[in-house]
């Protein structure tokens, strides 16, 4: 029996609305496309104003941090950037947001994306007793530097360099392989859920 | 002060000040008084951001608003503008009056946003299928390796592939260990290099481009 | 002649394919298992199995367990959901406390459908498990948690207080947690950079499908004790608890559609060759 | 006092500045500047914006995806150099220029190298303010949004050039299928590079990102600090093959030496 559900109609109808861009641009999947950036929007909103109330609303209102008032100066200031004459005003506020988050993804770079890098991959040069890992760790080890030579700019990709480049560009080659396969198994599962949804959810079909 | 200060100098010199003092907390030992000030800060971003919020709803209505009001276009543009700013306004309204957990919003939530959002990454299922069937070709030497070890990998997430035929399962799972561990290796060394790079540039006000918008 | 350039057509037509044919035979596919699955067996990966290893000998009854989200709705039924319901099951059953806060905006929402899932037994709302919020800030707002609890959290996501929850006051900063578990579908290196590297805390993923690859090198170097990914993860995460759920009835499907993704690429390939072919004849 | 375990790295940094500084005073007393390789992906913006002076269509440019409330990465600000270069072309050839910005923090940043763009081309008045626009914050919901402006407006280039998720490819996938737009993509997060290669006509890889500031502006402070670069990738080659020959030896002194 098909679902007598409104919530499960409205999913039902939005998806296959949603499907029809499959075949062509059409009325239906426009409506769609605008619900969800309209929705979209709203939503990011509301998730704003709740972190206002809780961030700077109550701890000044009620818990006295008066600190809290320089990020509030600071934020109306960004609003300045509707003046043409004061729009530069904006700039101080931007140059917060800016250093903060720069400096915390640089000051973590060196360990997480460098030394443990490298430090995993020494950690490969151990002789096992089975020859095939023994081989498939050198090639890691190799094939990891050929790949680093690949982003040498200053240096003509010929000779010993060109060689190491080329294999370093056939090993990400190899790598986003792998990884398309992956990304295509995130987008399937998806699509299976999306489906479960219409036929056992709204028509019932199992 | 002049001008060119207040406008230039003055928010480089903030943000790598701030740069100076995030990266201190982090390599040297401190008093606990300031690297609480210093995580105080990073929340300041949040609150920064919510501020700049107002500001792309101002842009969003700039675009649509026009649209609606504009006589003799496309009906059905007007239409969906004027639907999407009320669909857009009725969100916000029943989050702040109910709150996000409420049933209401739960509504709009549950029943609106999420099956669309789960549609982006159904379609893009599709997309893929149309996608490899335009570019997977294997032109040069490069292109056939991917093409290949796409394949492999493909066929290894296959799980009727890996319960029919075990041994399959270890050449995906090969190109998923060697070249799959190494090429990610070398490009997240790469790419650590460049972030750091990019830090001390920040640090000396070479990239001025968030902040002013010029080069 | 003719028929040659007959064949020619054929190739340039296949090889310009309308890909509306794709999308409908692909549809068509899934379609079939969805509605009469087969029930073919799978087999466990061994990220998976560490993982599972890891919190059956490792996390105890009162051990406390931070479960990070930075979750999209778009993925959550099939991506998140087996996993985390799968894993956050076997944390209960282990007597773990479980913290869940989220930097991503719908996760509260998605943890709420979490806990309607779950076998809880004995377990208190407040005493052994609890639903933070939702702190934006991504990676800022991970790290201002673990230097102080109580600088990012002040209520639970339904608006009590944290002072009046007494599972909060065992935890001050990251250093009072046993076992972080991030649910993510995209970055991976927050975990490491804000408590494993920092305070040297256990640390495990659950990710959406495609994070497996990304994964692979910090599981390799053992940064993480493991991770379970995806629809395929959390329906080998409940082959190995024994207790069926939604991962394992949707494994069918995945089969047909990943087989259907390898035959367009072979076929796009035979084209193209042949294509290629016909052009050098020329 | 400097951090236990953190020694080596703010050793890498401190090494990583005096490297620069070197170099920029080499750069200044010597004239050392040596020749850069050509990047394709980023010579292909002047074809695209050419193609799109003759057929007068717009094109479309975005720094990117930051995550929500990630706020501004380091990526993006690369990609920023993108965007702006692409601005000051568009301005140059009179091509409309759709940019637009995904967090509302990015949205005054956009504007205002958008508008930079457009005042060094000395065409102020050219530049329009609805042009860059803020869509939506939802990585999914955005993703639709880009795709609905380069059908509807009829985009010659879809150019995103920065931080970059699974979303990424949802930007490009139809454009790709459909093969009237011309897609330029680029991002350093390794995960959602493949996602460009199965849909871009031409990719920046991982750490080309970073070196396309100094690319598009030749400035030899730039080029001098991505010299910087290359020598500590060949660093970190050399600490690789020596650490494991080490490690082979039966020491991990380099590993201790790391973790210092």
């Amino acid at each position: 029996m098909i679902s007598t559900d409104v919530a499960i109609w409205i999913q039902a109808a939005l998806i296959l609305m949603w499907l029809s861009q499959l075949y062509k641009q059409n009325i239906f999947y426009r409506f769609t496309e605008y619900t969800f950036i309209g929705v979209a929007v709203g939503h990011s909103t509301v998730l704003v104003y709740k972190n206002v109330v809780s961030m700077v609303y109550t701890p000044i209102v009620f818990k006295a941090d008066f600190l809290l008032i320089i990020p509030v100066i600071l934020g109306l200031l960004i609003w300045t950037r509707l003046s043409p004459k004061y729009g530069w005003v904006s700039r101080w506020p931007m140059a917060v947001i800016v250093g903060v988050s720069a400096a915390i993804a640089v000051r973590g770079a060196i360990k997480t994306q460098i030394y443990d890098q490298i430090i995993a991959t020494i950690q490969l040069g151990v002789v096992r007793p089975d020859i095939l890992s023994n081989v498939n760790n050198f090639l890691i080890v190799v094939t990891a530097i050929c790949t680093l030579t690949y982003f040498v700019y200053f240096k003509e990709h010929k000779g010993a360099l060109g060689t190491a480049a080329k294999i370093g560009r056939i090993t990400m080659m190899a790598t986003f392989g792998n990884t398309i396969a992956w990304a295509f198994a995130g987008r399937l599962n998806p699509l299976i859920a999306l489906l479960q949804t219409l036929l056992l959810d709204w028509l019932h079909l199992r | 002060m002049s001008s060119y200060t207040l406008r230039n100098q003055i928010p480089l010199a903030i943000a790598s000040l701030i740069l100076v003092i995030v990266f201190a907390e982090y390599f040297l030992a401190m008093p606990k008084a300031v690297s609480d000030f210093i995580s105080g800060l990073q929340k300041w971003t949040v609150i920064l951001s919510a501020f700049a919020m107002v500001l792309s709803l101002l842009s969003v209505t700039r675009i649509h608003v026009p649209r609606v009001m504009k006589t003799g276009a496309n009906m059905s543009d007007r239409a969906l503008s004027a639907w999407l700013l009320v669909i857009m306004v009725i969100t916000i309204l029943v989050g702040i009056g109910f709150d996000t957990p409420s049933a209401q919003y739960q509504f709009i939530f549950r029943n609106l946003f999420s099956p669309l959002s789960s549609g982006v990454w159904a379609i893009m299922a599709f997309y893929y299928c149309g996608a490899i069937l335009r570019s997977f070709r294997a032109r040069s030497l490069e292109a056939t390796v991917l093409v290949v070890a796409g394949f492999l990998v493909v066929t290894r997430n296959t799980p009727v592939i890996s319960a029919i035929i075990p041994w399959w399962e270890s050449l995906g799972t090969w190109i998923m260990n060697v070249p799959g561990v190494s090429g990610m290796r070398g490009l997240v060394i790469g790419v650590g290099v460049g972030v750091v790079a990019m830090g001390i540039r920040m640090l000396l006000q070479m990239e001025r481009r968030p902040i002013t918008g010029e080069a | 002649m003719t028929e040659k350039s007959e064949k020619q057509d054929l190739t340039t037509r296949l090889e310009r394919l309308d890909a509306r044919y794709v999308y409908l035979f692909f549809a068509a596919l899934l379609i079939i298992p969805i509605v009469v699955p087969f029930g073919l067996p799978i087999l466990v990966t061994s990220p998976t199995r560490d993982f599972y290893d890891y919190v059956e000998k490792n996390v105890g009854k009162g051990d406390r367990v931070l479960i990070w989200g930075t979750m999209t709705t778009g993925w959550w039924p099939t991506e998140y959901r087996p996993s985390i319901v799968a894993v956050s099951q076997h944390l209960f059953n282990r007597g773990a406390k479980l913290y869940y806060i989220s930097d991503g905006a719908e996760d509260p929402l998605l943890v709420d459908t979490v806990f309607g899932m779950i076998d809880k037994g004995p377990a208190k709302y407040g005493v052994d498990y609890v639903s933070l919020g939702y702190y934006a800030g991504g990676e800022v707002a991970l790290s201002a948690f673990a230097k102080d609890v109580y600088s990012l959290v002040k209520t639970d996501y339904y608006g009590t207080p944290v002072d009046q929850l007494p599972m909060m006051k065992e935890v001050k900063t990251a250093k009072d947690f046993k076992f972080v578990m991030h649910v993510t579908g995209s970055p991976a290196e927050w975990l490491l950079r804000q408590y494993k590297t920092p305070y040297g805390i256990d640390c495990g993923w659950v990710g959406s499908s495609g994070m497996v690859g990304i994964y692979m090198p910090y599981y390799a170097s053992r940064q993480v004790v493991g991770f379970v990914c995806g629809l395929r993860g959390g329906a080998e995460y409940e082959t190995l608890m024994k207790r069926p759920g939604i991962g394992l009835a949707s494994t069918d499907a995945m089969s047909a559609g990943h087989l259907y993704f390898a035959l367009i690429m072979i076929f796009a390939n035979i084209v193209y060759y042949i294509g290629r072919k016909e052009r050098k004849k020329q | 006092m400097l951090q236990s375990g953190r020694i080596l790295q703010f050793v890498y940094l401190i090494v990583a500045f005096a490297a620069v500084v070197v170099l920029f005073e080499l750069q200044k007393k010597r004239g050392f500047l040596p020749k850069m390789r050509r990047l394709a992906a980023l010579d292909a913006i002047e074809e695209v914006v050419g193609r799109a002076t003759e057929m007068g269509r717009p094109i479309h440019v975005s720094p990117g995806t930051p995550s929500l409330g990630e706020s501004i990465e380091v990526e993006t600000i690369a990609g920023l150099a993108v965007t702006g270069y692409v601005a000051k072309l568009c301005a140059r050839y009179g091509v409309r220029c759709i940019a637009t910005a995904f967090l509302p923090e990015m949205l005054p940043i956009v504007q205002e190298v958008v508008r930079q763009a457009y005042i060094a081309e000395a065409k102020p008045d050219a530049y329009k303010e609805e042009d860059v626009r803020y869509l939506t914050d939802q990585l999914d919901a955005y993703a639709t949004a880009v795709q609905g402006i380069v059908e509807r407006e009829n985009c010659v280039g879809n150019i995103v050039v920065g931080r970059l998720y699974g979303v990424s490819f949802m930007i490009f996938a139809r454009a790709a299928i459909g093969g009237k737009t011309m897609n330029i993509g680029g991002t350093a997060y390794y995960l959602n590079v493949p996602h460009l290669v199965a849909t871009c006509d031409y990719v920046l890889i991982g750490e080309e990102l970073f070196a396309a500031e100094a690319y598009l502006t030749q400035n030899p402070r730039q080029l001098m600090s991505l010299f910087s670069q290359d020598i500590f990738k060949f660093v970190s080659m050399g600490l690789v093959v020596l650490g494991t020959l080490l490690f082979l030896a039966g020491s991990g002194a380099m590993v201790t030496l790391l973790k210092m």
